[in-house]
């Protein structure tokens, strides 16, 4: 045999082998971690929006979706919303969820984020910052409470709290969390979101 | 408007050697003289622009479409290899003058970590084609301005009084953790 | 074999030819995956299954492969034992998998293990190899660990997520940042190389 | 051309033993102003605080040259002090001392003796240990207490930077006055309130010709430049030049730290260009930045420059080629 046939022969084997085995190796996986990335989701709509078991898609569109959560009984149990914007460092993506009438938030949680470790960070800590956006009137914008408040009883119910040296990665989920607001009370103005017209469709 | 903040920020902000640690091979091992350290990071860039538009073609042309996601990590590092090879093969017809500059730094790259990094990252931030490119050419002249300061930097040092176990490697790596923190105070300024 | 020479065979890969102290190899995930202990162990042992694996390949079917397609058999190789490596990762461990981010799919440019495949594998039998593996990933690991520990318990003040540090002590959060990796290589360089001056004078 | 060769020398200018006490022991008593008025402002805070850095750069400096069996002489050639001064007057001064002696010990260790020592270093050492506290410990850094003479009866007080950036301070009217930023009446950094004490030893410093005016002089005509025409343009929105040349660690950065005779370019075009660059990083840093102040960062990222600047600035001498 001479070089050049056996140069083919090796690379074309060696690369058949390794792709037959990438592919088995990518069917294994595949079904796990498309399932671990629903997991992700379904866990954040329930954090934010308790009492849902059962979840579905009402509105999506780049880098905005609402979801609706029912009870067990069937009973609506309010919307979770899922937003993603800039942050300090990179790249924020988080969860809010609302009442049933859309009136109040319920809970954010935070997604995925790359804020500086430490500091920015912080807006994945719920006592630090997290707790203080319970229960938010969501009719308007909401604003930064600065210097940060101890507690969150300090805060008026439009007013979220600012993470002590992180005012900028603070600023950032509010501008994500407003700018998906504004989008979602267009959509309910519009009737965009009502379940029975998506049951019907 | 956003693309200029992702130029901007993948020189200064995210810089591929001072923020994601990538090229650092390159980057402690070419940067003893500035010419050197200068056509290492031109060749980086250069290399670096190409593979982020191949890198992009294959894996929204082909990779997505028929659901190979799981060879993405065989056909960039096979992209990225091939892509030298002709590039180099390219440039030795076309500019010798370039090629003697650039030339015995292109093998070099095949292993560089931030070419692969570069294509990585961009599927990761799911960067379309021009944010893709516009990336590419950004991380590479932020990695050539580190790599330059640093020689800059190391050919001053060649005259002091370093301590001798940490002459070479260490100091090096200390000097680019005050550059890290010195590139700090762009934080924040891209929007 | 003999027993001795294996276990200098396996000792060398920590010290004497460690990979990141001695050798400058591997520097972008040692730097970059160091900010917290579980991240170094974990990037440490999907680079050592990549490693030890392709070597046993690579030394078995060496043979076969003619020298001017030598590297791009070994780098199909090595890539396809870290998609494995980052699959399982992704599929079974996914906060790690996402806190180590791009860095696992980069261990296929890592300089160790293509550099282990030309220098060790492409000459030795399967068992040298396999031994050279074990204790180049060991020397990588360990390296892993020490600057990890630094950086964690300097930076948090945990260890393995922990609390070590007593109420007193303050976190220093540059060293989980670029920056505080960076310096303390640094100086982690520069101790080895006192140590082994130091061991070389008492030979 | 020969006048020209005399640039020629490399960093440092100073070998001989006699002239090295002597420049610091000017830029000692320069800082003296600016080290009483801060006694003054903050009282027993300050006082700790110059003891505590000034003894652990001594210490750590005195550790290095033991380590490296190098002569004790250079301990009392006043650069530690200068560098244990510097990064006194750059701390907040509610900073905790052990914080303090930690970023002392990283001016020393990693800002110098790294390097080999005085004149060899790349960086400015203050700046060093502070770029690391301030990294280190970034809520600490950037929490101020109001001076002693204000009674005021908070415990945190902001700087009229942080004002200006976080509280919009321009159009709500709560901007800083002139008047306070120029006596020092302000909460900020220990050394950087007052700009009259800074400026009295600025003009100490040029009177014994110790530092080169082109640097002071580029990064507040720049900074003027750069700020002044997003003043002009929208007045309601951004503080005016004078604001930014008095806020801040701007006088000392530009007077005292940017000035550094190792660190700082060797020839007039490079140190130009070197000014220029600190005095627009500042205004961008400030304007448009995730911090409100940038002085530190901008002299640490313009220090970097430096080798290529007086590579590349440098006279040719006649009959000179470049090697290939």
């Amino acid at each position: 045999m001479n070089l050049s046939s056996r140069m083919v022969i090796v690379l074309t084997s060696v690369g058949l082998i390794s792709g037959s085995f990438l592919a088995s190796v990518g069917l294994l996986t595949k079904e796990r971690i498309a399932l671990n990335r629903q997991q992700e989701t379904e866990a954040a709509i329930v954090t934010v929006v308790p009492g849902t078991t059962n979840s579905q898609i009402v509105y999506e569109e780049e880098g905005f979706t609402v979801y609706e959560g029912k009870e067990d009984n069937g009973n609506l149990a309010g919307f979770a919303i899922y937003a993603s914007g800039t942050g300090f460092q990179g790249k924020i993506t988080l969860m809010y969820g609302t009442d049933s009438s859309m009136t109040k938030i319920k809970f954010l949680t935070i997604i995925e984020q790359r804020e500086t470790p430490g500091l920015g960070s912080k807006i994945t800590d719920v006592e630090a910052f997290l707790r203080y956006w319970e229960n938010k009137d969501m009719s308007s914008s909401l604003t930064l409470h600065k210097p940060a408040a101890s507690s969150p009883e300090e805060l008026a119910p439009t007013e979220v709290n600012t993470i002590t040296g992180a005012t900028i990665s603070s600023e950032k989920v509010l501008e994500i969390v407003n700018l998906s607001l504004e989008r979602l009370r267009n959509l309910k103005k519009e009737g965009k979101l009502s379940s029975e017209e998506q049951d019907a469709s | 408007m956003e693309l200029l903040a992702l130029f901007i920020s993948a020189i200064l902000v995210n810089n591929f050697v001072l923020y994601y640690f990538l090229g650092i091979c390159p980057f402690l091992g070419v940067s003893k003289k500035i010419d050197s350290a200068f056509s290492m990071g031109l060749a980086v860039t250069f290399v670096m622009t190409i593979t982020a538009v191949f890198s992009w073609l294959i894996n929204h042309l082909i990779l997505i479409p028929y659901g190979l996601d799981y060879l993405q990590i065989v056909s960039f590092i096979l992209v990225i290899a091939s892509l030298v090879q002709l590039v180099e093969m390219f440039i030795r017809k076309i500019s010798p003058p370039l090629y003697q500059a650039l030339g015995i730094y292109l093998p070099l790259i095949t292993t560089n970590c931030a070419i692969m990094g570069l294509a990585l990252i961009a599927v990761l931030n799911n960067y379309s084609f021009v944010e893709t490119v516009i990336f590419g050419v950004g991380s590479g002249l932020g990695f050539t301005l580190a790599i330059v300061l640093m020689a800059g930097i190391r050919e001053e040092l060649d005259l002091a009084d370093v301590p001798e176990p940490l002459k070479g490697a260490g100091i090096a790596l200390i000097v680019a953790g005050i550059m890290a923190l010195a590139f700090n105070g762009f934080l924040g300024m891209i929007k | 074999m003999p027993a001795k020479s294996i276990r200098a065979e396996y000792l060398k890969g920590l010290w004497q030819e460690n990979p990141v102290f001695r050798q400058l190899l591997g520097m972008c995930p040692t730097l970059a995956v160091t900010g917290a202990v579980i991240n170094g162990i974990a990037m440490g042992l999907a680079t050592s299954f990549v490693l030890i694996f392709s070597s046993l390949v690579i030394s078995s079917i060496k043979k076969l492969i003619p020298s001017q397609v030598r590297i791009a058999c070994y780098v199909v190789i090595i890539a396809t034992f870290v998609t494995m490596a980052d699959r399982f990762l992704a599929a079974f461990f996914l906060p790690i998998s996402k806190s180590l981010g791009p860095y696992v799919p980069l261990i296929v440019v890592n300089c160790i293990i293509l550099g282990r495949q030309e220098a060790f594998s492409s000459k030795n039998s399967v068992g040298r190899s396999l031994i050279d593996a074990l204790g180049m990933s060991s020397g990588f690991v360990l390296a892993l660990l020490i600057l990890s520990s630094i950086r964690e318990i300097l930076g948090s003040g945990t260890f393995l997520g922990h609390q070590v540090m007593g109420a007193w002590f303050k976190p220093w959060l540059i060293m989980i940042f670029p920056s505080g990796a960076f310096i303390t290589l640094g100086i982690l360089l520069a101790i080895a190389l006192v140590i082994e001056s130091k061991a070389k004078q008492r030979r | 051309m020969i006048d020209k060769t005399y640039i020629l020398q490399s960093s440092p200018h100073f070998k001989d033993k006699d002239s090295v006490p002597k420049i610091m022991y000017v830029v000692i008593l320069s800082l003296m102003p600016s080290f009483l008025t801060s006694v003054y402002f903050f009282r027993f805070r300050a006082i700790a605080l110059f003891v505590s850095c000034i003894g652990a750069c001594l210490a750590t400096e005195a550790l290095f040259l033991w380590l490296r069996k190098k002569p004790k002489h250079s301990l009392l050639d006043g650069s530690a002090v200068i560098t244990g001064l510097l990064l006194a007057m750059t701390l907040p001064p509610s900073l905790s001392l052990d914080r303090a002696v930690i970023g002392a010990v990283a001016a020393i260790a990693i800002g110098k003796q790294v390097f080999g020592g005085l004149g060899h270093n790349i960086f400015n050492p203050a700046l060093v240990g502070r770029a690391f506290l301030q990294t280190a410990f970034p809520v600490a850094m950037t929490t101020w207490i109001p001076p002693a003479m204000l009674k005021v009866n908070t415990v945190t007080f902001a700087t009229p930077l942080d004002n200006l950036k976080f509280q919009d301070a321009v159009a709500q009217g709560t901007l800083t006055s002139l008047k306070d930023l120029f006596l020092g009446n302000i909460g900020g950094c220990l050394g950087e309130t007052s700009a009259l004490a800074l400026l009295l030893g600025a003009i100490y410093l040029f009177y014994k010709r110790a530092i080169d005016w082109r640097i002071p002089v580029g990064i507040i005509c720049a900074l003027t430049v750069f700020t002044g025409i997003f003043w002009l343009a929208n007045p309601d929105k951004y503080a005016s030049p004078l604001f930014h040349i008095l806020a801040g660690g701007l006088l000392i950065g530009a007077f005292f730290m940017a000035t550094d005779m190792v660190t700082s370019p060797i020839t007039p075009l490079g140190s130009w260009i070197y000014a220029l660059g600190i005095g627009i990083m500042v205004g961008l840093i400030r304007l448009f930045g995730g911090y409100p102040e940038g002085v530190m960062y901008s002299i640490l990222f313009m220090n970097t420059f430096v080798p290529l600047l007086n590579r590349y600035t440098r006279p040719r001498i006649l009959g000179e080629r470049r090697e290939k």
